[in-house]
């Protein structure tokens, strides 16, 4: 387990170290809050979706998820002119909602994780923009909207999901980092501490033995997509009110990727049973850097998803290389 | 009809259907306080089937299930733990990725609201693990442990149950000579303190030690109860099989002919430093013997290919070869009947004859096109030449009992007229009707100039079959015994790395 | 706005080779490497550099972008936003930080010091005085497009609706849009009927698709009109291959090669375009000039646009050829 | 097996009659053409990543390949004025030597073929669009191009593979439907009466059990990712003649979800092992149906997606419902 979090901390590092040396602006506070914010959106997805992924399951809906929640959320505020703090709530409950179908389909109805969620992706997207009637809106109503008169509300959970709070002279600390904090040590404890974290690890890497030993698999297994899909709509509600612009039809679009990909690149396997919120944390970290470092560095952006890319499959790699170097140094020395 | 109070646990005409087959037809099985009892029976006669039932794994159709003289209805593993039903399954069911304490104490942690007390879990688990003889350390990761020692986990965690049944579903096919006696000794002790057990095995020699009791299930129905003082191999043997079965181990004296293999310092991964040399000839069967973890199974894969060899050379009827996988082995003329055929030696989700066929396609080249016409051939000849019991030939390996499915894996490669046969483990989980017929192809065939190279972990069996017999510790062959020189003994003390006593 | 003080206060200084402008298209199309031509001139004309970002996926990337120019303190920023009534507050902080302008769409909320853009409202009412030109007996129309979310898009379809249903001239600020799903649109006295508008989500297999599905669905259908670039090429395929050249008449939007093709051809009749290499040269002229203290009179650059049909196509497929060398990167 | 073609099939059969119904136009000759068209377009795909997906594995990249292969070969034909024949082969080379790196690291450097499969999705789409930077273009040359010269020739191919062939007074067939059945009647028979094909569903089933048995499986599943990307290079070639324009950030996004929900909906299980040639068409062709009756019918496009994920979900439970009862009723008379 530790040996993962090395190797992409390593890269983490070599990243950074490299961007900082072709552009010393990359240091500067302005871009550190940024890339700490985004990674702390992006982060939050990906812990959900590798409780998913250790269960041995898969989850392509999220980016759909996202798009759905932050749509939804805007459309209560901004066009119902809904309690905000009830439309936080509804919109949870939806991706809670959503978590619970995902889990009843694929343990009772016995359908494969993969076709639920790609089905789903595909109809939460559509929801979406039938709601709105394909309307890019945002949670923060604008003068006149009917959500106008909560103003100070929604301007107050503005601040909670997407404000500032400054440390020090020139350091503002984004929210979300709060957010990512709080998410990321309750996985942890969670899935390290707790009996149902134990059940979780077990159940991805024998699911007969687990249901053997008393426990309940299938209760878990929900439980699992239940967390993807709620956190999925925590990052989407963090969305909307980072970019104040919600798009039907392309907010959260492939986010699935990027989640899918910071799982396994931060030492979960697909096929269940592995992976720390460490690892993933700090992936999703690293997925964030490569695009602040195109940027920073200059980089042609057509050459984005392909840098991209290549460094998820180096990674992933060079994570089989150093396990086999392991192996065999253990060998050799017994 | 009244239950009689005396019975701990008592099950009464209980069926239980799969998909086309009827496991269970109405069976009834009693179990007293402080009882040993064993079920025997031959592959596929549902003792698994009716052992999930009675520990809530799986329901049953129809039947009554009483615990205590009360009728239970069992809805999951909880349920049977709760009324203290145990069950350690016939195949592992542990997780693989997770330490020791954590496996015995799977689904029962020591918690405090959801969270787990790590330290009260391992030194509880360390005390269990010692109870089998087990002295690791709680955080080793289980994947990490051979298939033996895994077992031994098993039992510490239905130990660690403190159930008052505790059903052992052939416990002692993974384990070594002396795993099995601690193990012996542990279910001693659980009689003495009153706990009853259910012990499954096709070991005879071991029901006959243990069992207080034993009943014989044939075909999903009962087929008798045996008490304490006519328990002997026999009669065991003719409820079983419904007859008597005549002479068990049919070897006769070959003369071997040429060398088939020459193994000449080879050398596989798991014990880089150890080279191991070996010679069999033409019509000769030899054994393998030795402790599980020996490095038995790896010597076979390091000759037939799956796992290449790092070093040292071999020879196949004179010719120089190394295989890289085992297609290429396959080629120059071997067949590995592997341990694991669940795994290893057969395509469960297809058919017999899709498994019977599978080798012989990439031989009979018809420019890439199959040949049903010779598919069906083949599946058909396999069928007839080992007696697999099937309904026909398109009945998925899934379906087949443990005996059937190796003679599959048998015929499949009797279809390929190797040069040499390997075979690991060839009988383990398999009933003594299987197991004689076995026995008989195998004697059939080295008396037809095939070679034989087997690895058994059944010292009776070594002795019963092979003319000669290398035996292994720690990955070196630490002897060599001809049929004169073999005994339980010579091949104990050099399995366990002692010298040859003079 | 009260924040863009920091822009105009900044201290006016000549442009030289260490000034850099950015230039944030909406997406990844053929169109803005067109505009790209335009920033390319003028980089070279004012001896400076320019950098083009094409976000590939929206707001998100759009808004990450425009934050590492921030952070690399380029000196002028030239955008088009995705969602300009919803980004306000983000493009307020960038123009705190820069010089910021807006081209192609506006989000005049903003405190972005000036605009330059057509009017898509009205480029949508003169493309469909080319469809009245094209259809004079009038008959049955329907509409193409990629996505209906972007403001552009349901402007341009506004001006064509107005247009042909002979409603008289909306405010750009204060535009009344017809639902995206409503069908058969029709108004007295119009000789139109405005049947559906189908949308492809910016696949052109699905564009195409939506083609032949309407030419299947309506027997009479007069005209077919694509309001994103390759919209009316797919019309075109589609029409070819039904053969119904003679009967189902084309107009399209922007410059695609194969649009110009077939109005050379008289396969379709004409389309409208934004001269998008203008947006180009002129964003960045507009931003050297407020660099260099010179602020335009007037926030609103109203940009024209062309009406390209057969008897100018020629001409202005030259300069277009010639933009799109020019728009390659290097 | 068999059971699984029928459910598709009624599926098919019900969407159809019900559109017919509802519009009549639906059934004539030219609408009958282009179902016939597009559903060629995308079986070829769909019939690439079943072959994968037999072996238990799965092809994430396949629309990109699509989009990589339009976009390289109109830039030999009309940029680089190629022979467009060269052209022809160059580009399904390219896409052959796609499937063998996919095939190298999924079987030699053990790299999961999601995580690799995910990173080409990436690396080719960022290709397509560095290659051409980003401008879109048409296989076809005109007036001026490098190409123009090859026009005859070109035109020859543009026939081949996206003209039609007139069947009768007022039927056309389109091409592609000829190289459908040439692929398909190919695939069905490596898949049903070679041995190799015996051995892809070998090894989907049990990898171990297939190499212990004499197969080399490395060699086998590298075959499947070959023949899965050639297909989508297949695919490529067809989309960008009957596209006359490739948009190298576009063409084929999201083709991959296509031909996996085709491969699913057609009976192959994602874990390996089942699904026939026959039943993944017959979905291919169902996906494009729904698609048609949508505009057919007039239904809102914004609900295309969902009505698609709703029709997917319902026809995998379905058959799950008929696979439990026939196996109940095999039960009940035994
Ligand atoms: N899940 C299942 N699906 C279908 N058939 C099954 C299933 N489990 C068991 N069977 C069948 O039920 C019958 C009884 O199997 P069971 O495992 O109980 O036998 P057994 O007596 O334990 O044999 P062995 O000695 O080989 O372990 C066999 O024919 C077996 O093939
Ligand atoms: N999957 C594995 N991971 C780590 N070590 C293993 C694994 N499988 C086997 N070993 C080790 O390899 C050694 C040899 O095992 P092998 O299975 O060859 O023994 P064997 O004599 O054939 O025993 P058995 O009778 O169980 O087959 C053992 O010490 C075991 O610890
Ligand atoms: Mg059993
Ligand atoms: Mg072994």
């Amino acid at each position: 387990m530790k040996k993962n979090v090395l190797g992409i901390t390593v890269l983490l590092v070599a990243i950074f170290v490299i961007t900082a040396i072709i552009n010393p602006k990359f240091l500067n506070a302005y871009n550190m809050q940024n890339l700490l914010k985004w990674s702390s959106l992006y982060g939050v997805m990906s812990i959900g979706v590798a409780f998913v992924i250790i269960t041995g399951g898969i989850d392509l809906s999220i980016g759909s998820v996202v798009g759905l929640v932050a749509v939804v959320l805007a459309f209560f505020t901004k066009i119902q002119g809904l309690d905000p703090w009830t439309a936080i709530g509804l919109t949870l409950l939806m991706s809670v909602a959503i978590g619970l179908i995902h889990g009843l389909l694929i343990t009772k109805a016995k359908v494969q994780p993969f076709v639920v969620t790609l089905c789903g992706l595909l109809i939460y997207r559509s929801l979406g923009r039938w709601l709105t009637d394909n309307q890019s809106l945002g949670p923060v109503p604008l003068e006149g909207d009917e959500g106008y008169k909560n103003l100070d509300q929604i301007q107050g959970l503005d601040f909670i999901f997407s404000g500032k709070i400054a440390l020090g002279d020139s350091f503002n600390l984004p929210t979300p980092v709060l957010f990512l904090l709080v998410i990321a040590i309750a996985a942890g404890i969670f899935l390290r501490r707790t009996i149902w974290g134990r059940y979780l690890y077990a159940l991805g890497n024998n699911e007969d033995g687990a249901r053997y030993s008393g426990i309940n698999t299938d209760a878990m297994k929900i439980t699992a997509y239940v967390i993807c899909s709620m956190l999925a709509g925590i990052a989407g509600i963090l969305f909307a009110f980072e970019l104040d612009s919600v798009q039907p039809a392309q907010t959260g679009e492939f986010y699935e990727l990027y989640a899918i990909a910071a799982a396994v690149l931060g030492g979960c396997s697909l096929r269940g049973g592995e992976g720390s919120i460490l690892g993933v944390v700090i992936a999703a970290a690293v997925i964030r850097l490569i695009y602040n470092s195109i940027n920073m560095v200059g980089i042609s952006t057509h050459l984005e998803f392909g840098i991209l890319g290549m460094v998820i499959l180096l990674g992933v790699l060079g994570d089989e290389m150093i396990k086999k170097a392991v192996t065999r140094r253990q060998l050799s020395k017994s | 009809m009244p239950t009689s109070e005396s019975f701990l646990l008592e099950a009464k005409g209980l069926t239980k259907s799969f998909p086309g087959v009827l496991a269970l037809k109405g069976v009834s099985l009693s179990l007293g306080k402080g009882e040993v009892l064993a079920l025997i029976g031959e592959n596929g006669a549902g003792k698994s089937t009716l052992m999930k039932i009675l520990a809530g794994v799986q329901p049953s159709d129809s039947g009554e299930y009483f615990i205590d003289g009360k009728l239970v209805s069992l809805q999951n593993v909880r349920d049977a733990l709760s009324y203290g039903v145990a069950l350690i399954h016939q195949e592992l069911n542990l997780a693989s990725n997770l330490d020791l304490a954590a496996n015995i104490f799977l689904g029962r942690e020591i918690n405090n609201r959801g969270f787990i007390n790590e330290d009260a879990l391992r030194s509880e688990a360390q005390k269990h693990l010692k109870r089998v003889g087990l002295d690791l350390p709680t955080d080793t990761i289980t994947g990490n442990l051979p298939i033996g020692k895994q077992q031994l986990v098993e039992i510490a965690k239905a130990l660690s149950c403190n159930a008052r049944v505790l059903i052992m579903d052939e416990p002692t096919s993974s384990l070594s000579q002396k795993e099995t006696e601690t193990l012996f000794e542990v279910v001693k002790g659980l009689r003495t303190d009153g706990i009853s057990v259910i012990y499954i095995s096709h070991r005879l020699g071991e029901v006959k030690e243990l069992a207080d009791r034993v009943t014989v299930f044939r075909d999903g129905e009962n087929a008798g109860d045996l008490a304490k003082e006519d328990i002997n191999h026999d009669s065991m043997v003719r409820l079983m099989v419904g007859r008597d079965l005549s002479e068990f181990y049919d070897r006769k004296s070959h003369d071997p002919g040429d060398i088939v293999l020459n193994v000449k310092g080879i050398i596989s991964p798991t014990y880089p430093a150890a080279a191991v040399s070996m010679k069999v000839r033409a019509g000769e069967v030899v054994g393998v013997a030795g402790l599980v973890g020996a490095g038995r199974t790896e010597l076979l894969q390091t000759i037939f290919g799956v796992t290449p060899a790092l070093g040292g050379s071999m020879q196949i009827s004179g010719v120089a070869f190394c295989p890289q996988n085992p297609k290429a082995a396959i080629e120059a003329g071997i067949a590995l009947a592997p341990e694991d055929r669940k795994l290893h030696g057969l395509i469960l989700p297809m058919s017999v004859r899709d498994n019977a066929s599978l080798p012989s396609l990439g031989r009979d080249q018809n420019k890439g096109m199959l040949n049903f016409g010779k598919e069906e051939e083949i599946a058909n000849k396999a069928v007839e030449q080992m007696k697999i019991k099937t309904p026909n030939l398109e009945q998925f390996a899934r379906f087949l009992s443990g005996g059937n499915q190796q003679k599959i894996v048998l015929g499949k490669w009797l279809a390929m007229n190797p040069k040499l046969l390997i075979l690991d483990e060839p009988t383990r989980g398999i009933d003594v009707g299987a197991k004689r017929e076995i026995y008989r192809l195998m004697e059939k065939i080295a008396g037809e100039g095939m070679a034989i190279l087997f690895v058994s972990s059944e010292m009776e069996e070594v002795l019963g079959m092979a003319d000669r017999t290398y035996v292994m510790h720690e990955g070196q062959i630490s002897g060599e015994l001809t049929r004169d020189q073999m005994s339980e003994e010579s091949i104990m003390q050099l399995a366990t790395g002692g010298p040859l006593a003079a | 706005g009260e924040s863009g003080k920091n822009q105009t206060e900044r201290e006016a200084k000549a442009v030289d080779s260490s000034t850099t402008f950015a230039y944030v298209t909406n997406g990844v199309d053929p169109f803005w490497d067109l505009c790209a031509a335009g920033v390319r001139i003028a980089e070279e004309e004012f001896g400076i550099k320019c950098e083009i970002l094409m976000p590939p996926k929206g707001v998100v990337d759009q808004k990450r972008m425009m934050e590492t120019l921030i952070a690399r303190g380029v000196d002028g920023i030239a955008v088009s936003p995705i969602d300009a009534e919803n980004q306000t507050p983000f493009l307020n902080e960038v123009a705190e930080n820069s010089i910021l302008i807006t081209n192609d769409a506006d989000a005049p909320k903003s405190n972005r010091l000036v605009y330059i853009g057509a009017n898509n409202y009205k480029a949508g009412r003169a493309l469909g005085k080319l469809v009245m030109e094209a259809v004079p007996e009038g008959g049955e129309i329907m509409l193409f497009v990629g996505r209906l979310e972007q403001l552009n898009a349901r402007e341009r379809r506004q001006g064509v609706i107005d247009e042909l249903m002979g409603k008289p001239e909306q405010d750009l600020s204060s535009l009344e849009f017809v639902a995206v799903d409503s069908k058969n649109i029709s108004a007295e006295g119009s000789k139109y009927v405005i049947l559906d508008t189908r949308t492809d989500n910016f696949d052109k297999a699905k564009a195409k698709s939506n083609a032949e599905d309407a030419i299947t669905k309506y027997k009479d259908l007069k005209c077919m009109v694509g309001l994103f670039a390759y919209n009316s090429p797919s019309c075109i395929d589609a029409i070819k291959e039904a053969d119904k050249l003679s009967t189902i008449k084309i107009c399209g939007f922007d410059e695609q090669d194969a649009l110009l093709q077939a109005i050379q051809d008289g396969h379709a009749y004409g389309t409208i375009s934004q001269l998008p290499w203008e947006y180009g040269y002129e964003s960045i002229k507009m931003l050297k000039n407020i660099y260099e203290g010179n602020m335009p009179e007037s926030k609103f650059v109203e940009k024209s646009f062309a009406s390209v049909k057969q008897d100018n196509v020629a001409e202005f497929w030259a300069k277009k050829k010639e933009m799109a060398e020019l728009g390659k990167s290097k």
